[in-house]
């Protein structure tokens, strides 16, 4: 624990934070780009070097674009003319509230159970690859199925229907 | 200065912290897009859990958390796109992307 | 195309060796996917059987040098690569490829002569409208040649030879609209059929006295001494060995696809097709891969023959082709259509190369096998050509004076007609000359030599004949003739080449493609050419050939200008001509017998059928139907009602439910995480210490 | 080596400086001002360079026009970019009213900085990788993916529907082609086997016959170096890809509200950017700050790097000057019907490659495969001729 990580934490929680109560779509939108980009420094302090830099291509390079995309796609940039948030958010609040405090409780109540380790753990690059094509490659295998899949459905789902809606 | 019993601490609690911001958006806000967002927060934080115990638990050198995350950032990104497919497909349909005006499937 | 299937390598074969699936592979792939491609897609479609084959090609002449480099450097020419396809009981199905000198020509001469036929048919075919399926077809038919001339294992080796089969069926059917074209195909595709059965007989044979199905297995295999010897003890019937019996059993498969009496008569009316199938299957490849059958299990007919002596089942592959040779040359004499004189030339000249295997061993076959492709490819891309520019005449008689107007034309093909009629020093020469050498040597019978050395004779003079039809004399035909584009006589001037100089590599003097095939070393003796009775034998050959052109000129040199004028010989000897233009009444004789018994007993089937048969069967039909009358009756009365009535309850209980649903999705999200939330916690309290 | 010590040590000379500047401070300060100063090294050179590159592009393309070019100011014009540079400086700084400043203020600072942050893993000569990063490629594609935000954020923060279209446009361009980046770069990995920059340099630094082993010397190796290449230009918006700027449809793209300092930052950010990808295909393909030759091993690495890159730079300004500009659908269709399949089967290629081990044949097959896929798909794509109407997908 040290000054780093609390300001990596404080930077990652504020784009959260921002990012769901911020009243403009694409400003929510860069404030979630924050948090991600916090993530991907707090898994960098976590020695995981691979995992930091494919979040910043995926989530900052991918999904954020996307996103904006989407909001343009569908007039999001213009503000709404009602309030943001819907009927019932205070019970929503008191309800993620509650999550916080049963998971918070979770955590503390049994930290100790578990064995900790704090020397950083010798990985190297050739290890992650040899894991990805070696033990895991079903998965990877799956998973190379699975984004090939969404593409396609992206696209189809997202596709303007031409001449044969009308 | 260690403010908490173990480091391990610390990251887990500003994973469970961003779950709940996750699920307050996910639930509170009208527009779609901010769903969406919030629920790519909450994957984020399950991420932040799996790469914290990766590192601080026992065996760093089977890579399961780490594997697990880089899977589970490829899923999330499929998602990201099918859902943001989704959401312009519904826009085209009934001309908004607020969730409470869609509720044709009401029983 | 060996898949994820475990290869049992003996001894560890080169990478060259290894990877040869690839050149049969290739191209059947390319027709694959010429299969799936849109029909416009006509340059892609020419673009990728051309490219596939030039890639077989290209790796053909790989592994040819490859071979020709472990030959002289004395190593062993033989490596071959075995994998079992499956298993069933203690026995298993195995398959495999083999590399030896005899596979490395073939898969050159087969790519080679492919290639050129590829490339003219895109010329020849530029308006056809089923050019895709065309080439789709060809590159099918390629792969499958180039996969019989690997195999090292008789099963795979049927397997390719029955799908080049069909590619001759569709090839030769290509254009289905005409019923001629339809009927020939039928004809071609029943007649190997029935060479095929024997075949077959003979495969199941040779497997279950040997056990195996590979040829080479280093040492196993069936063509390896040890079960030659077991084949030779045991007994055949008609007093064969089995050996030899086997051995003529696939002679019989041999002789369907090759053409040999007595099912030669496909041959001719394959002509049907378009002509650059004629050149590539039914002239150049297909036909001589069953002269390449014999070569390949050549040891099973040859094993036990004392030194100088013959076997009898080669006795009778000598006298079959020796029978061949001469009784097409015949009907060569007097046929009009020119295709179809190559036609009988054709199969006389199979039953040269089996005479020649039976006679003189594998290369002496062989070698005539491979001349022959390249100038009978030249004589039939040139009969296209002729064909392409008389505006799709095919009767020589409307023909005439052709020198004049398709020089390139004329010149190519005389040299392809004077090198299949054996004239000195041109291809054609050399490997008949090698053949008749050799019946003249043959111990034990000398038949064969007079009657091989009058087919010479004949083919010389039908050669002539046909060339004075075609190129000499005046034009007899309609319109103007004109000669064709360059992508067809490319191919044409370097077949020519060929066939004028391909000759040179297994004269007496230096019998390079003999030793070659026959695992010697290669050594120059040119006092083999000036020895007193080789010179004898062969300035009596090439008198007998020049005569035969000379013959052949002094008939037909001055062909009168009229094409209704009948033909020389029919004014003089009318008796001779009229069985021989009909040839010889072999079609007639079937049609009388074989077909006949055949419709008979079709006739009895198709009775029993209706009478029997049908009684059973609409018995059977009418007591189903009772059966599911009575089921229907259940099902309406008893089942229906029940069920109907359940779901009214449901449907009421539900009503209930339904309206937590609200149809908005936070909604549920909500209820899903109170519940998450009572449930840790439930999950928490109880698991406190 | 035949190196004399003069010229080990100016192979040398720049850590040899940092050492002896950081000599003066004491010891529980020098990595870190180590590292600092190459910082300073790095964000001082190349600005430098960019000053030399714009006279030299501007005098290179009037050669290529048959004009002069800028020669007004000093020596042939050779204080050109000083003058440039003084007036963007002291220009005013104009924001329209209507935009949302805290994000147009933003803009320009994440681009330079994320750009400058590639710089970091590129070994610039021997020992001169300033963070010797294992997994160095894929840091370098993560800083490269986060500059397409900034140009959202630039094109959209402008309220200005020029700037929109033109961010819409770059950002699906980038996105297109820096799969086929990512893709032809992923080659090398596969024969490499490692994502660490220095280590693929020292695979590609071994000599044949006085020959160096570049990457781009093998057949799978040439054509993914020249999809890099498209890719790379495309990735820089560089003509024939430079629709987001397209000035006769377009105005100047995302960056056309931007005025003074903030409008030579992007000009900047773009050719950093131009120099790092530049950086990157040198490293990855052209043996980084390896001699071309085993005799020429005694001139200073860095001099190598540089003068490959500054090859490259020519190579972007002479397609400029040479080829007309692509339509956005021709650009789309290029990307992904053409060059990514044949990415794609290079990767194959490369495969069966590292399968077939040494000799001669795998130089055979991956030429013939490559060459005859190249022949083929020209065909298909020459074939669509037909050109339909224009479209505007990504800006309604």
């Amino acid at each position: 624990m040290n000054a780093v990580f609390y300001l990596l934490a404080a930077i990652t929680i504020a784009g959260g934070l921002a990012a769901i109560l911020l009243k403009h779509l694409i400003h929510a939108a860069l404030a979630v780009t924050v948090a991600f980009g916090g993530i991907a420094l707090l898994f960098l302090q976590l020695d995981a070097q691979f995992v930091g830099f494919a979040q910043i291509l995926v989530y900052i390079g991918a999904v954020a674009i996307l996103i904006v995309f989407a909001i343009l796609l569908t007039h999001g940039a213009d503000l709404p003319e009602k309030g943001v948030f819907n009927k019932g958010w205070a019970a929503a609040l008191v309800i993620a509230a509650a999550v916080f405090a049963v998971t918070g409780w979770a955590v503390l109540q049994s930290i100790d159970a578990v064995p900790q380790r704090n020397a950083a753990p010798v990985v190297s690059m050739h290890d992650v690859g040899n894991a990805l094509v070696g033990r895991y490659v079903l998965p990877l295998e799956i998973v190379g199925l699975l984004l090939t899949a969404a593409t396609i459905g992206a696209v189809i789902v997202a596709m303007h229907e031409k001449e044969r809606s009308r | 200065m260690t403010a908490f019993p173990s480091p391990l601490v610390g990251y887990l609690l500003v994973a469970a912290v961003l779950f709940a911001i996750g699920l307050a958006g996910a639930l509170i806000r009208r527009n779609a897009i901010i769903v969406l967002i919030s629920i790519e927060l909450m994957l984020n934080s399950a991420n932040l859990n799996l790469i914290a115990f990766w590192r601080f638990g026992p065996h760093s050198s089977a890579l399961t958390g780490m594997m697990f995350a880089i899977f589970s950032i490829a899923v999330a990104a499929a998602e990201a796109a099918v859902g943001l497919g989704l959401v312009i497909s519904i826009y085209r349909h009934t001309n908004t992307a607020e969730l409470d005006k869609i509720n044709r499937l009401k029983g | 195309m060996q898949g994820g299937l475990s290869q049992q390598v003996t001894s560890v074969p080169s990478a060259v060796a290894q990877l040869l699936w690839l050149i049969p592979a290739v191209p059947i792939l390319a027709s694959g996917v010429i299969a799936v491609l849109k029909q416009p897609r006509r340059k892609l479609a020419s673009g990728l059987a051309i490219g596939s084959l030039s890639f077989s090609l290209l790796f053909s002449i790989v592994t040819f040098v490859h071979v020709v480099r472990e030959w002289a450097a004395g190593l062993a020419v033989r490596e071959v690569v075995n994998f079992t396809w499956l298993h069933f009981g203690s026995s298993s199905v195995d398959l495999g490829w083999v590399l030896d000198p005899l596979a490395a020509v073939m898969l050159v001469m087969v790519s080679f002569v492919g290639l050129l036929i590829f490339i003219y048919s895109t010329g020849y075919m530029a308006h056809d409208e089923n050019y895709t399926r065309f080439f789709c077809f060809l590159s099918l038919f390629a792969g499958a040649m180039l996969g019989v001339v690997i195999s090292n294992s008789i099963l795979l080796l049927f397997m390719c030879w029955e799908i080049v089969g069909l590619t001759s069926y569709l090839l030769i059917g290509f254009w289905y609209q005409k019923p001629s074209a339809a009927a020939a195909a039928r004809k071609a595709f029943v007649t190997t059929r029935v060479g095929d059965i024997f075949f077959l007989l003979g495969i199941v044979w040779l497997f279950a006295q040997t056990g195996t199905l590979l040829f080479y297995n280093g040492g196993s295999g069936s063509l390896e001494s040890n079960a030659l010897k077991g084949l030779l003890a045991a007994h055949g019937g008609l007093g064969l060995t089995a050996a030899g019996a086997i051995g003529l059993l696939i002679f019989a498969g041999a002789a369907g696809k090759s053409g040999q009496l007595p099912l030669h008569v496909w041959l001719p009316d394959a002509m049907e097709g378009p002509t650059p199938v004629s050149a590539l299957i039914h002239a150049a490849t297909m036909v001589a891969a069953g002269v390449y059958l014999i070569a390949r299990v050549y040891p099973l007919m040859q094993f036990g023959a004392a030194p100088g002596g013959t076997t009898a089942s080669l006795t009778v592959v000598t006298w079959i082709g020796t029978a061949t040779a001469v009784f097409a040359a015949l009907i060569a004499v007097a046929q009009n259509d020119i295709k179809r004189i190559l036609a009988y030339s054709t199969v006389s000249q199979l039953g040269y190369m089996m005479a020649g295997l039976g006679l003189g061993g594998v290369a002496v076959g062989m070698f005539h096998l491979i001349t022959h492709a390249f100038f009978k490819a030249l004589l039939f891309l040139g009969a296209g050509s002729v064909i392409h520019g008389c505006h799709e005449e095919q009767d020589i008689r409307r023909m005439g004076g052709l020198r004049v107007d398709m020089p390139v034309t004329f010149a190519t093909y005389a040299i392809g007609m004077l090198a299949l009629s054996g004239f000195p020093v041109l291809a054609g020469f050399w490997s008949k000359d090698g053949i008749i050498e050799a019946a003249h040597h043959s111990a034990a019978i000398k038949g064969p030599f007079y009657l091989l050395i009058f087919g010479a004779l004949l083919t010389a003079f039908y050669m002539m004949r046909q060339v004075c039809y075609v190129f000499l004399g005046y034009w007899r035909g309609h319109g103007t003739a004109h000669e064709s584009p360059r992508v067809m006589t490319m191919p044409l001037a370097i077949l020519a080449l060929f066939a004028a100089v391909l000759g040179f590599i297994g004269t007496p003097a230096w019998p390079w493609f003999q030793a070659f095939l026959e695992n010697r070393a290669a050594t120059p003796a040119f006092h083999a050419l000036i020895e007193p009775g080789y010179l004898a034998l062969v300035g009596a050959s090439s008198l007998v050939v020049i005569f035969g052109i000379f013959l052949g000129f002094r008939v037909y040199g001055n062909k009168s200008p009229k094409p209704e004028a009948p033909d020389a010989l029919e004014q003089a000897a009318p008796w001779l001509w009229n069985p021989l233009r009909d040839r010889l009444y072999v079609d007639e004789f079937y049609r009388a017998t074989v077909i006949a018994l055949y419709a008979w007993l079709a006739r009895v089937a198709d009775w029993f059928d209706r009478r029997v048969w049908g009684g059973i069967v609409s018995l059977v039909t009418w007591l189903v139907g009772l059966w599911a009358k009575l089921n229907r009756a259940l099902d309406v009365y008893w089942v229906d009602g029940s069920f109907d009535k359940t779901c009214e309850e449901l449907s009421n209980g539900g009503g209930l439910l339904a309206r937590v649903q609200d149809g908005r999705v936070q909604d549920y999200l909500r209820i899903l995480a109170v519940a998450a939330i009572a449930l840790a916690g439930i999950l928490i309290w109880s698991s406190r210490p | 080596m035949a190196a004399t010590p003069f010229f080990a040590n100016l192979d040398r000379i720049f850590i040899l400086l940092r050492d002896w500047l950081v000599g003066f401070l004491p010891a529980a300060f020098r990595p870190a001002a180590g590292v600092l100063l190459a910082v300073i090294a790095i964000v001082c050179v190349f600005p430098g360079l960019f000053a030399l590159t714009t006279i030299f592009e501007r005098k290179g393309l009037g050669r290529m026009q048959n004009r002069l070019g800028p020669n007004r100011v000093g020596p042939f014009g050779l204080f050109q970019p000083v003058a440039d540079g003084i007036k963007a400086l002291i220009k005013e700084d104009i924001v329209p009213l209507s935009s949302n400043s805290l994000v147009h203020f933003l803009a320009p600072l994440t681009l330079v900085v994320a750009v400058f942050m590639e710089f970091a893993v590129l070994p610039m000569g021997r020992n001169m990788a300033l963070v010797d990063m294992d997994a160095g490629l894929l840091f370098f594609f993560a800083m490269s993916a986060s500059t397409e935000l900034s140009v959202f954020m630039a094109g959209w923060s402008s309220r200005n529907k020029y700037s929109l279209l033109g961010a819409m446009r770059a950002i699906a361009q980038m996105i297109s082609y820096e799969v086929v980046l990512v893709l032809s770069s992923v080659s090398v990995v596969m024969i490499a086997g490692s994502l660490s920059l220095t280590a693929i340099v020292d695979k590609q630094n071994h000599y044949t016959a006085g020959l160096p082993h570049w990457y781009i010397f093998t057949p799978w190796g040439c054509a993914a170096f020249v999809m890099f290449a498209i890719a790379a230009t495309a990735e820089t918006n560089r003509s024939p890809f430079d629709l987001p700027e397209g000035e006769s449809e377009l105005v100047a793209g995302y960056h056309t509200e931007y005025s003074g300092f903030k409008f030579a930052l992007f000009f900047l950010g773009e050719y950093l950017a131009m120099f790092s990808v530049s950086g990157l295909g040198t490293t990855l393909f052209l043996g980084g700050w390896s001699a071309p030759l085993s005799v020429l091993n005694w001139v200073p690495s860095w001099i190598w790097f540089f003068g490959k890159v500054m090859m490259s730079i020519f190579v972007f300004i002479w397609m400029r000057g040479t080829l007309p500009r692509l339509r956005q659908d021709q650009l789309m269709n290029f990307a992904w019907k053409f060059v990514l399949p044949f990415t794609l089967l290079d990767l194959l290629v490369t495969a069966l490659w590292r399968m077939l081990g040494p000799g001669w044949e795998r130089w055979v097959f991956c030429s013939v495969i490559l060459l005859v896929a190249y022949v083929l798909m020209g065909l298909g794509a020459g074939r669509r001729r037909h050109i339909g109407p224009r479209t505007y997908r990504y800006a309604e």
